[in-house]
């Protein structure tokens, strides 16, 4: 059995290196066929190793070699393939064959072939050691390693100026939340000992509740990071600088959702501290609306998707932060098909246009991507959470579970989310595929993706459709581990009301999309018509400013004190200080030189001024020795 | 007015200031050992007056010997003057200034 | 009437008079083999002071055995003292005299050594210094003081240029105006207690508990003024920078050993009773003195632009840091400044014998004094032999571990500690660390900037013959190899110390 | 002969340099390495003949020295060094191995095999003049490197370099002279022998005094804010082998003597200057990312990124438990094997381009892929990403000291923003975009002689972050050591509960072993 | 009485002679003056009993030391005016004044303690000279001879200093002009 682990845990690392043995060499097919083929085998891996722990209900626990010890400090290469990490192997190996095999095709003309295959089997790697390990140090090796791959694709094209930008802001924000999940992690180690998941969520019942709170606000902070939770979401939007598989993957369905793992994870942890839930809770449907707001506007293809991402990721953490781990874990894996689905679909695309990504300047793309076309409303449709397909079992289960959990607001939140979700995703879906053919105005001529890539992504499209059916299956494994809440509404009736109202309500945005921008007259946006100029046009274009106030008052702030620090402190104060006391030294020395005129009769003056000063000291001090009882009388007498 | 041995040690001092006085000022080096001579006469005089009053004759002693050095003195000075009076012409010590700093 | 003397030889203990008298007798030979056979070569003269300083070494040995079995030894009416530190600081006079007069066989041809006379005063002085030391009589302690200034004096001028008069005139007068003072203090001392013996002083003073403390001290600043003129302690140093310049390396490098040594002794003598028995102002004087002296001579070391004037601050310098042992005045601290002494003679002797090979007759344009700076730039590409070993000289002088200089200076740091005198141990650090900037200025020119003049290497060794290649040779592996040699000297020093009562 | 493996270790390179003078300099390359080679084997035979589970010194020699003033030859390795003298020879082999087209190469050889000597010597010595000898020692063939071979500026910076640090330790010489009158005073017996005063119990107030004279010799020496402004200089000036050196292993003098002497001599006065101490160490680590971050010059980047990392060391080091202890320890030689290998690979770049700025340059990537690479992974390591070796080490650094200090942990967390701020920004400007300058177009990629040193030290940095524990392990068992004498020694209320009593923990650990058999 | 009044003349003649000396700008004038000092000094020995020790004076300073300098002054040719630039008077007349001041009036507190016991005391009845004669050799005798080496330096010294041979320096010649002038001296010799 743990020979199915280590396939599944290393056949991506083998991959990625024998891509990278190829990576200073010109483009070779050979370099992406046999990393996917490897992933094909660590998800067959997987898939086995999940009907092992569906079948038997056990899970495997290997511990593969000692990583560091020191004083009380245990920690190993330990994995763990239980119902929690075999879902998310599962989804990561899934859609990252996928991604490989499309990337195939979609990488076909870069000259960096051979090293994106290496960096992208790296990422999987990584994400693989993230959720398969069994200690929260492992946990960090694979935080840290999807952040290191994710900076290494977001800026894949380093030629681009921005896309180097976008990898270190991506890379720089999740640190300061790795920060977070570091001292989470030193929290837990000090108060439990272990830094073992089973052995550290046994000993925390006993703990106090002020250190579980800050354990779990810790943690959180680090899941905020590399799940882009305001205020740190930032970095996803600009990481569609990236090339479009990598968005699939890891900003779309894989890394991002480590945040979402990491709280499923914890469970136990958060189960014993319901006011930290609560508040992810609130964060994440704060965070599902906001994105959604802001995905309304936007006209970059890749950002609207992204922003979707971030909408969706509100959700998992509203489920979780609720305590529906299960249900979390569940629209996780379903957004995972759908939303890259939706990428690789946006890939297409991209690639048919030349990539161009303002949906605007596209239009009646429906008539030479068929297959995309396909693709993408299914997968739109999914996202926007109509029965039959998987959006509408997960999203609707995390809608109930905040109205059962009496939490209305944050239902209200969500499900009014849920109407702008469909929304943008058709306002896009609308843009691309109908209306007038907006492309031919800049001269380029689509053409439909390669088959294999289409053929690639079919399994993500039978996924997204079909996925729902796996909930009750999911239900009964995965509750195993997690805590098994079923969420009923109490009453039939208000159950039907509010699904079939939800259905009514997204079925109503997205057919308002559809009419509003499959219109004839649309025209590319020239930033003069009058819905631009609003002001809540502009605030949600320029997503409510917050980047603006990061660049001006953060980043150019730090740049500004940097230079500060380093000519006005380091130069002026510190330095100068040393510098200045050698040199009073030197000029001391400079100064007084003089004394030494060469002049015999100074020299004799020297001495006998020498002699005097000494004498006057003498007398003085003569004076005071033979007067001292007067000497004190008198002080005495002052009053001394 | 009995005469005591303060007023030979005040009388040994103030020349012995003198002595100072002409060091301080002397630029002719001639001269200025003429000055550094009454500084050793004017301890001799203490010397003596103390060697009086303690009917001891060690001041006595020490007061021959300053004698005897003051007289060496003279003589080794008195060489430096002429080998430099030969190079030079002069013994104004500000000519010997070469050094310095 | 005067009754007869009667005196036994014995109890005259006429073998105390020994390691004197064999200078003077080799001296007067000198001058009566001139006499019979004029214009000898100088190789001659300096084998015969080696000889009789050898002879003279041999006979302190002697010395040093009896001192070692019967303690001090009075000797001659009591005027002779032999005790630890006579025995010891005549080995240092001796042997540091015996490790300077091969020094006279340079390569080149100077004015000095084609006179027998040379050797003769070089011998008179040697004596001279050894009666300072060897007695606790201030009058002896006067003449003996003055026969080897005087014959100092003349030894300087007969280098025989301009430079070299003016330091001998200098000194020479700044020499009396410091005998004049030397009489004075005596004179008061004299006073006080109607003796020039130092250890009768001494008991006399503490029968009357000090009363007189007002003239003590005047006495005090009279002979401090002499003796800081004889160390070069600020402000009676001013002729040590002009004469060193003025004088040959060698007797420079001479002059900052040997008289300083003789001076100490006699520092040691007086100052040492004085401050044990609670004369504080004393006390805060030569506080101030030492960190002046330290401290302003490293001050004005960091300005120069010659070596040979930058060595001699440094030796100012040294002489304040020494002139703490006498201040802190433990056992420790006075068995340290014979074992930095001894260190420092190597170091010194090395740094100036560096010099002195190096001695140009004629001066090329860029170079505007014998040794200046710029003189030694790139000497590691011209001559990296010579480079080194100066560099090793330098750090040595720095206190920079293992070289001889850093033990000394830490023996006596740590006496200083011991003593409870933290703050002047840690200024004593301090100035190391300053004195660190123009030793290592002479490093950096040697070896990290270019030389100014191709081919200019063999002006490094231009006056080296075999005889001044072994002694820096002797200078450096003393100076390398002193580690090896700490312990015995330590035990050998404090040993003599401990038993002379300092 | 292994009874005397450390002084072979510490004098065979002296006396190959001096055979060396004699070698023609066209060999002199050849001699070098075979000489260095040699010492890093026998290095490494000491490490294999290491007991990696004894506590305490071993291959220990003495030789009477000054018996007379407690001064004698000691010298010995434990787990806390034994890795650093390994490291030391391992630098000064690959150092002279890819050591370029260099003027006056025979003296640079030999100078290196003269720091060589003092570096060994500082590291297993155990009497602390023989350690003062060999620290003050080791400024000299420094000097000499960055004086003779530097920058512009060189003169300048190696001056400044040699009397910061001489000054520094000379007011430690005057601790080391008071604590051994300390022990005089005790024992009636003079000694300068570590160990002999590890077992002498000072009162908290002299405690106090001597450990800030000791802190003034180490911490110019780290060197710690706000002495550190040589270093920028040193590093700035200096050619790249010595910045190499100098970072890697000549600054790790100041952060092992602090766990050498500071700590197990003065454990109340470690546990009293503990936050000052710490707070310094933050500002070492935040204020100087943020210089590094404003720095034009590459190396300057590199240089002041050595500072920031040494705060954490001085962090780890204060955590004064075992995690933090050992953290501190194996982040010096990750620190040292990192900072090294920056060190190299900017002096890669400046080799083929004379300039270390990094607005000379851009879209290296694209015409030096071998060398971004490398750089790549140095500088990932340099920020502190898991599986490199410089993770382990500062993860335990603060894993230790957030024991001690919540808040100040989490400030010093920022290092790992910071670092990557500034790590990033620097590869961006030097890697990323594209190819403007006409000079950099045909670059060569880093050659042979290059990776003889590069290509090591990247596995280093990996194998031991994946693997670190045979390093750890040995480290590990020597820490505990120290932490429970500097229990057991502590004797104020504070330290006795800053310092944790590892007997006592470990006799708990064993029952609960027990009872869960 | 007589004490008294030979004290203060001569007390008043010697300061007003050292006063010359040091203030004179005739080089003659100071040295007569000194010479007159020296002489008056003997006197206060003479008052003192000391009369060796005003013999020696008389002798070694008026004699001597006088002569000494007298020729040093015909060969200097100082008989002139000799003009001296003074630097900074205030300096000179402050230190002067202040040294002084201070000397005497340390000095002139009475000094001496009551019980000194002397070392070496006068013997009743005997001759300052046999006395001084007695302590000379026998307590002070090395001294005494190392005062004579003392002399025999000076001695050699001043030969040396002003001797013909310090006229050409042989540390200014290059090694070929020592050379050419060791062959010059040989030829001489051989004229002669």
């Amino acid at each position: 059995m743990e020979l199915f682990l280590y396939t599944a845990l290393f056949s991506p690392l083998v991959g990625s290196l024998f891509a990278a043995l190829f990576g200073a060499s010109p483009k070779t097919k050979i370099a992406g066929i046999v990393p996917s083929i490897l992933l094909g085998v660590s998800f067959l891996s997987s898939l086995i190793l999940l009907v092992l722990v569906m079948g038997t209900g056990l899970t495997l626990h290997v511990e593969m070699m000692t990583w560091m010890a020191t004083g009380d400090l245990y920690i190993p290469f330990g994995f763990v393939v239980d119902e929690v990490s075999v879902t998310m192997m599962i989804v990561v190996t899934l859609v990252s064959t996928v991604v490989h095999v499309y990337a195939i095709g979609y990488m076909d003309h870069d000259k960096g072939f051979n090293r994106f295959f290496s960096y992208l089997s790296a990422f999987v790697f990584s994400m693989m050691i993230l959720v398969m390990s069994d200690n929260f140090a492992g946990l960090f090796i694979g935080w840290e390693g999807v952040g290191l791959c994710s900076w290494l694709l977001i800026g894949f094209w380093y030629h681009k100026e921005s896309a180097s930008w976008a990898a270190n802001e991506a890379f720089i924000m999740n640190r300061i939340a790795d920060l977070g999940m570091l001292i989470g992690i030193f929290l837990i180690y000090w108060n439990t000992g272990t830094l073992q998941y089973e052995e550290a969520f046994a000993v925390m019942p006993s703990l106090s509740t002020d250190i579980l709170t800050w354990m779990g606000i810790f943690l959180f902070i680090g899941a905020m990071g590399k799940s882009a939770q305001f205020p740190l979401h930032t970095w996803l939007a600009d990481a569609m600088e990236g090339p479009t598989p990598v968005s699939a993957l890891i900003h779309a369905a894989t890394m991002v959702t480590a945040g979402v793992y990491l709280v499923v994870r914890a469970n136990p942890l958060y189960e014993l501290i319901p006011s930290v839930g609560l508040f992810i809770a609130s964060l994440g449907a704060f965070v599902a609306l906001f994105a959604a707001s802001m995905a309304l506007v936007n006209r970059d293809m890749k950002r609207v998707i992204a922003y979707s991402t971030l909408s969706q990721l509100g959700y998992m953490f509203a489920a979780a932060g609720l305590g529906a781990y299960w249900v979390a874990l569940f629209h996780l894996m379903a957004h995972a098909f759908f939303k890259a689905l939706l990428f690789l679909g946006a890939g297409n695309v991209m690639h048919a246009m030349h990539d161009e990504l303002d949906p605007f300047k596209m239009g009646g793309l429906s008539k030479v991507m068929k297959g995309t076309f396909l693709m993408m409303t299914i997968a739109s449709v999914a996202l926007a959470g109509i029965f039959p397909l998987a959006g509408f079992f997960s999203k609707d289960l995390i809608l109930e579970v905040a109205f059962v959990e009496h939490h209305y607001i944050i239902y209200t939140v969500l499900l009014f989310t849920a109407g702008l979700t469909a929304f943008y995703s058709f306002r896009l879906v609308a843009l691309i595929f109908h209306g007038e053919d907006r492309y031919k105005l800049f001269g380029i001529h689509p053409h439909e993706a390669y088959k294999f890539m289409l053929i690639a992504m079919s399994p993500l499209l039978l996924l997204a459709i079909i996925a729902g059916a796996f909930k009750m299956s999911y239900f009964e494994m995965v509750t195993n581990l997690l805590p098994a809440t079923e969420y009923h509404v109490h009453s039939a009736a208000t159950y039907w009301i509010m699904t079939i109202g939800t259905q009514i309500f997204v079925a109503l945005a997205i057919l308002y999309a559809y009419k509003k921008y499959t219109r004839k007259d649309i025209v590319v946006p020239d930033g003069t018509s009058k819905m631009e100029n609003s002001f809540a046009y502009k605030l949600l274009i320029n997503q409510y400013y917050i980047p603006y106030f990061y660049q001006e008052y953060i980043v150019k702030a730090y740049r500004e004190l940097s230079e500060v620090f380093w000519t006005k402190i380091d130069q002026k104060v510190v330095d100068a200080t040393v510098d200045g006391i050698a040199n009073v030294f030197y000029q001391t020395g400079e100064r007084t030189r003089v004394m030494q005129s060469g002049n015999l009769s100074t020299m004799l003056k020297w001495m006998v001024a020498g002699t005097v000063a000494l004498l006057s000291l003498a007398v003085v001090f003569g004076l005071a020795a033979r007067y001292s009882a007067e000497i004190k009388t008198f002080l005495s007498g002052l009053g001394v | 007015m009995e005469i005591g041995l303060n007023h030979y040690l005040v009388l040994s001092t103030i020349l012995f200031a003198i002595g100072l006085l002409g060091v301080i000022r002397r630029k002719n080096l001639l001269m200025l050992f003429f000055a550094t001579e009454i500084l050793l006469n004017s301890v001799n005089i203490s010397f003596a007056a103390i060697s009086h009053y303690y009917g001891d004759l060690t001041g006595q002693m020490f007061a021959f010997f300053v004698i005897a050095i003051a007289a060496s003195e003279v003589a080794v000075g008195l060489g430096l003057l002429i080998v430099w009076h030969k190079k030079h012409n002069n013994i104004d010590l500000d000519s010997m200034s070469t050094m310095r700093g | 009437m005067l009754s007869p003397v009667n005196v036994s030889i014995e109890s005259l203990n006429l073998m105390t008079l020994v390691p004197m008298l064999i200078p003077i007798v080799g001296a007067l030979l000198i001058l009566v083999i001139d006499l019979f056979k004029s214009e000898q070569d100088r190789s001659l003269y300096v084998m015969l002071s080696l000889l009789i300083l050898g002879v003279d070494f041999i006979s302190l040995m002697d010395s040093a055995s009896v001192f070692h079995k019967n303690g001090t030894i009075m000797g001659v009416f009591d005027v002779m003292l032999i005790d630890g530190l006579a025995i010891l600081s005549q080995f240092i006079i001796v042997g540091a005299s015996m490790l300077f007069i091969p020094l006279a066989l340079t390569h080149k041809r100077f004015h000095e050594f084609s006179y027998p006379e040379f050797f003769a005063l070089f011998l008179f002085m040697i004596a001279g210094f050894q009666f300072m030391v060897a007695t606790d009589n201030l009058i002896l302690i006067f003449v003996g003081l003055e026969t080897a200034s005087l014959a100092l004096y003349t030894l300087i001028a007969m280098h025989n240029r301009d430079k070299s008069f003016e330091a001998a005139v200098k000194y020479f007068t700044m020499g009396a105006l410091a005998a004049g003072f030397f009489s004075f203090g005596s004179m008061i001392f004299y006073a006080l207690t109607g003796s020039v013996e130092i250890n009768q002083i001494a008991e006399v003073l503490s029968a009357n508990k000090y009363a007189d403390i007002g003239f003590v001290l005047v006495g005090v600043v009279f002979l401090l003024a002499s003796f800081g003129f004889k160390l070069s302690i600020v402000p009676f140093h001013t002729w040590t920078p002009d004469v060193y310049e003025g004088s040959s390396a060698a007797l420079a490098g001479y002059m900052s050993i040997v008289p300083k040594i003789a001076a100490f002794i006699v520092a040691m003598r007086i100052f040492e009773f004085l401050i044990h028995s609670g004369v504080v102002w004393l006390e805060v004087i030569l506080y101030i003195f030492v960190v002046m002296t330290m401290t302003l001579a490293n001050v004005w070391a960091l300005v120069q632009t010659d070596v040979k004037r930058m060595l001699a601050y440094s030796s100012i310098s040294h002489a304040g840091f020494v002139m703490a042992a006498i201040l802190i005045g433990t056992t420790q601290s006075n068995s340290a400044l014979f074992l930095y002494w001894i260190l420092f003679s190597f170091t010194n002797l090395g740094s100036f014998s560096m010099l002195w090979i190096s001695r140009q007759k004629n001066l090329p344009a860029h170079q505007q004094s014998d040794h200046s700076y710029n003189k030694f730039a790139g000497m590691i590409k011209t001559a990296p032999v010579a480079a080194s070993i100066m560099a090793l000289f330098m750090l040595s002088l720095a206190g920079l571990p293992p070289f001889g200089l850093f033990w000394g200076k830490m023996y006596l740091v740590s006496s200083a500690i011991t003593s409870g005198y933290t703050v002047l141990a840690l200024i004593m650090v301090l100035n190391s660390a300053i004195a660190g900037y123009y030793y290592l200025k002479l490093i950096v020119y040697m070896f990290m900037r270019e030389p100014i003049m191709e081919d200019s290497g063999h002006i490094y060794s231009a006056n080296a013959t075999l005889p001044l290649k072994t002694i820096i040779g002797i200078a450096a592996i003393g100076t390398i190899f002193a580690f090896l040699a700490i312990n015995q000297l330590l035990e050998f020093i404090t040993m003599f110390v401990y038993n002379s009562g300092y | 002969m292994l009874d005397h493996i450390l002084s072979i270790l510490i004098f065979f390179p002296a006396l190959a340099a001096m055979l060396g003078f004699v070698v023609h300099k066209d060999s002199m390359r050849s001699y070098g390495v075979a000489v260095a080679t040699i010492e890093f084997a026998l290095s490494l035979w000491l490490w294999f003949a290491f007991d990696s589970t004894v506590s305490g010194m071993q291959f220990m020699e003495q030789i009477a020295l000054v018996p007379t003033f407690g001064i004698n030859y000691i010298v010995g390795v434990d787990g806390i060094s034994l890795f650093i003298v390994v490291l030391a020879s391992f630098f000064t082999m690959i150092g002279i191995a890819s050591l370029g087209e260099t003027k006056d190469i025979k003296n640079l050889i030999i100078t290196l095999l003269f720091l060589q000597m003092t570096m060994a010597g500082v590291f297993s010595a155990l009497d602390a003049i023989v350690f003062y000898v060999f620290w003050e020692l080791s400024l000299v063939p420094m000097l000499y490197i960055i004086g003779a071979w530097g920058g512009p500026l060189r003169i300048y910076a190696s001056v400044k370099f040699f009397l910061y640090t001489f000054a520094g330790s000379l007011v430690m010489l005057v601790g080391m002279l008071f604590m051994a009158y300390f022990y005089f005073q005790a024992t009636g017996q003079w000694s300068f022998a570590i160990l002999d005063w590890y077992r002498l119990i000072l009162p908290e107030s002299f405690q106090l005094w001597l450990f800030v004279a000791f802190f003034m010799g180490f911490a110019i020496k780290v060197p710690m804010f706000p002495f550190h402004t040589w270093l920028p200089y040193a590093h700035g000036q200096a050619p790249t082998i010595g910045s190499v050196i100098l970072a890697a292993i000549l600054l790790k003098m100041g952060t092992y003597a602090f766990i050498r002497f500071s700590l197990p001599l003065f454990p109340d006065a470690s546990v009293y200057f503990m936050f000052p101490i710490a707070i310094l160490a933050i500002i070492m680590i935040i204020y100087t990312a943020m210089v590094a971050y404003a720095q034009k010059d590459i190396k300057q980047v590199v240089a002041y990124s050595s500072v920031s990392h040494m705060g954490v060391i001085i962090l780890g080091t204060f955590a004064l438990n075992v995690e933090g202890i050992t953290g501190s320890i194996f982040l010096m030689i990750a620190h040292g094997v990192v900072s090294g290998a920056l060190f190299f690979l900017v002096g890669v770049i400046y080799d083929r381009r004379h300039t270390k700025y990094m607005s000379e340059f851009g879209g290296l990537a694209h015409v030096m892929p071998r060398y971004a690479t490398i750089f790549g992974l140095m500088m990932m390591a340099s920020v502190g990403l898991p599986l490199t070796i410089n993770f382990v080490g500062e993860f335990l650094s603060l894993l230790g000291f957030y024991k001690q200090s919540h808040i100040l942990t989490l400030l010093a967390g920022t290092a790992i923003i910071v670092g990557a701020i500034y790590m990033l920004a620097a590869y961006k400007k030097m890697f990323f975009g594209v190819v403007t300058k006409e000079e950099n177009k045909h670059l060569p990629d880093v050659n042979k002689r290059e990776l003889i040193a590069l290509i090591p030290l990247a596995i280093i940095t990996i194998w031991l972050g994946i693997y670190p524990k045979p390093v750890l392990g040995t480290i590990n068992t020597s820490v505990e050591s120290v932490v429970s004498l500097m229990h057991e020694k502590a004797q104020t209320q504070e330290a006795k509960s800053r310092i944790p009593n590892i007997a006592k923990e470990a006799s708990a650990a064993k029952n609960s072993v027990e009872e869960a058999h | 009485m007589f004490e008294a009044i030979a004290f203060y003349l001569f007390a008043f003649l010697t300061i007003t002679m050292f006063y010359i000396a040091v203030t004179t700008s005739q080089a003659l004038y100071a040295l007569s003056s000194l010479a007159a000092g020296m002489i008056f000094i003997s006197a206060f020995f003479f008052i003192l009993g000391a009369d060796f020790l005003g013999a020696v004076q008389i002798v070694v300073y008026s004699g001597a030391v006088m002569a000494l300098y007298a020729f040093g002054m015909m060969f200097f040719d100082t008989t002139r005016d000799v003009k001296e630039k003074q630097g900074n008077k205030a300096i000179i007349l402050g230190l002067s004044i202040l040294s002084a001041i201070l000397i005497v009036v340390i000095v002139s507190a009475p000094i001496v303690g009551n019980n000194i016991e002397a070392f070496y005391p006068m013997t009743e009845g005997a001759g300052n000279v046999q006395e001084v004669g007695m302590v000379l050799f026998t307590k002070y005798l090395v001294p005494f001879e190392v005062a004579a080496v003392m002399l025999l330096v000076a001695m050699v010294a001043g030969i040396v200093l002003a001797g013909k041979k310090m006229d050409l320096s042989l540390t200014l010649m290059t090694e070929a002009e020592i050379l050419m002038m060791k062959e010059e001296d040989k030829n001489k010799k051989a004229l002669s």
